[in-house]
């Protein structure tokens, strides 16, 4: 299980195929790979956003986020789990957080990522601040439950 | 030895600073630290507090060289 | 919303990407991508499997591929859905599908591509008939609910 | 005309055919249509049907020139 805070645009899919190379002894026993791409918007609240600064807490960050991955693989049966999150300036269509899970069922994959997943976007220490279209900053104050019909 | 206490994100930018340092003594809960360090602030209603990068509550007694940090609800994902 | 049957085998990263970069409408409105990917392990209730072969029904297959992902875009708020279902013979490691949901929020993206995957599990007309490592041919009976400790 | 009947995996492999033809009668059902292939062969508990690539249940009407498929449990993805 690995944890990444990753300063520089990312590709997800690349990192996902190079993580998933360095794990052979998992080739053939993974059935199900269950994985979540965030990804920056152009908007958010009704409001254009150009870019968007992701700050965080050096050290704190990753241990929460390796915490969160060990809770996640003793609750479910998975054979690895790989988090990358991105900091610093982000523009639109950028990756910011990649969540992959490998299990051999599929159950298993896809509630651990979501818990993952869930439980990053409330606990890991990270804060969002936005550049609107108008050059207005602002930090987003609180994270929803991810659904549209129940934004704020 | 002291305690070195951390502000972040709209938090910092709110007391205009990230960090501070505060004399120790036997005793201080986290809530104490946050009272001592802004002369009395209301503490806000939403605030996330840890001790050496783990997350603890207000009430949680801190000792020498620890680090206490204060910060607003997390947005990240 | 697209759905494919492969008699080959396929890269699920590079069909995602090819996909996604075919969406240039979509780019930078979606802010949640989440993918499953069932890949073929060489074991199977216990016994070693050294390939299998998956039947389906030409035309009905599509047609209730289509209905799924039809529903999923009524019941969940997405923007896009793709799935890459492989038929013929198959070897371990290999890709057995991809499903893949793209939308602005990480709920409606997480319910939908489970809920396609499940109903996929459930209802799809696909059928595997698997080649032990001794040799022996044996028809899967039917599909479980994905969780290691539930398995028969 | 006539009414096509389809088998798929094991099911056709028990039966030692994947389709056959039958004569269209008004008032068939799904279930007659087994009856009438198999030359009455018990139907299987799990048994799955289709009408023109739609589920169907057992006692659906069919229709000349339908297509009526029969397969057990899926098992894909």
């Amino acid at each position: 299980m690995k944890v990444e805070i990753c300063p520089e645009a990312f590709n997800p899919w690349q990192a996902i195929q190079d993580y998933q190379a360095a794990l052979p002894s998992a080739a053939a026993k993974f059935g199900a790979t269950s994985i979540f791409i965030g990804t920056m918007r152009d908007y958010n609240d009704g409001v254009g956003v150009q870019s968007m600064t992701l700050d965080y807490y050096p050290g704190m960050t990753e241990k929460q986020l390796g915490k969160i991955l060990g809770d996640a693989g003793r609750q479910w049966e998975i054979i690895d789990a790989y988090v990358v999150h991105r900091v610093g300036e982000i523009r639109p269509d950028e990756a910011i957080v990649l969540v992959a899970v490998w299990s051999a069922h599929r159950g298993d994959a896809f509630d651990a990522c979501r818990f993952i997943m869930e439980t990053l976007k409330s606990t890991a220490p990270f804060w969002k601040k936005e550049v609107s279209d108008t050059g207005q900053t602002r930090w987003v104050e609180k994270n929803t439950d991810g659904y549209k019909n129940v934004q704020p | 030895m002291s305690i070195k206490v951390r502000y972040f994100a709209s938090l910092g930018e709110h007391l205009g600073r990230s960090e501070n340092d505060l004399e120790f003594a036997q005793g201080m809960s986290v809530k104490d630290i946050w009272v001592l360090s802004t002369s009395g602030a209301p503490i806000p209603d939403n605030v996330l507090t840890a001790v050496n990068m783990e997350y603890a509550d207000l009430e949680a007694q801190v000792q020498d060289g620890d680090e206490v940090a204060f910060f607003p609800p997390v947005t990240g994902g």
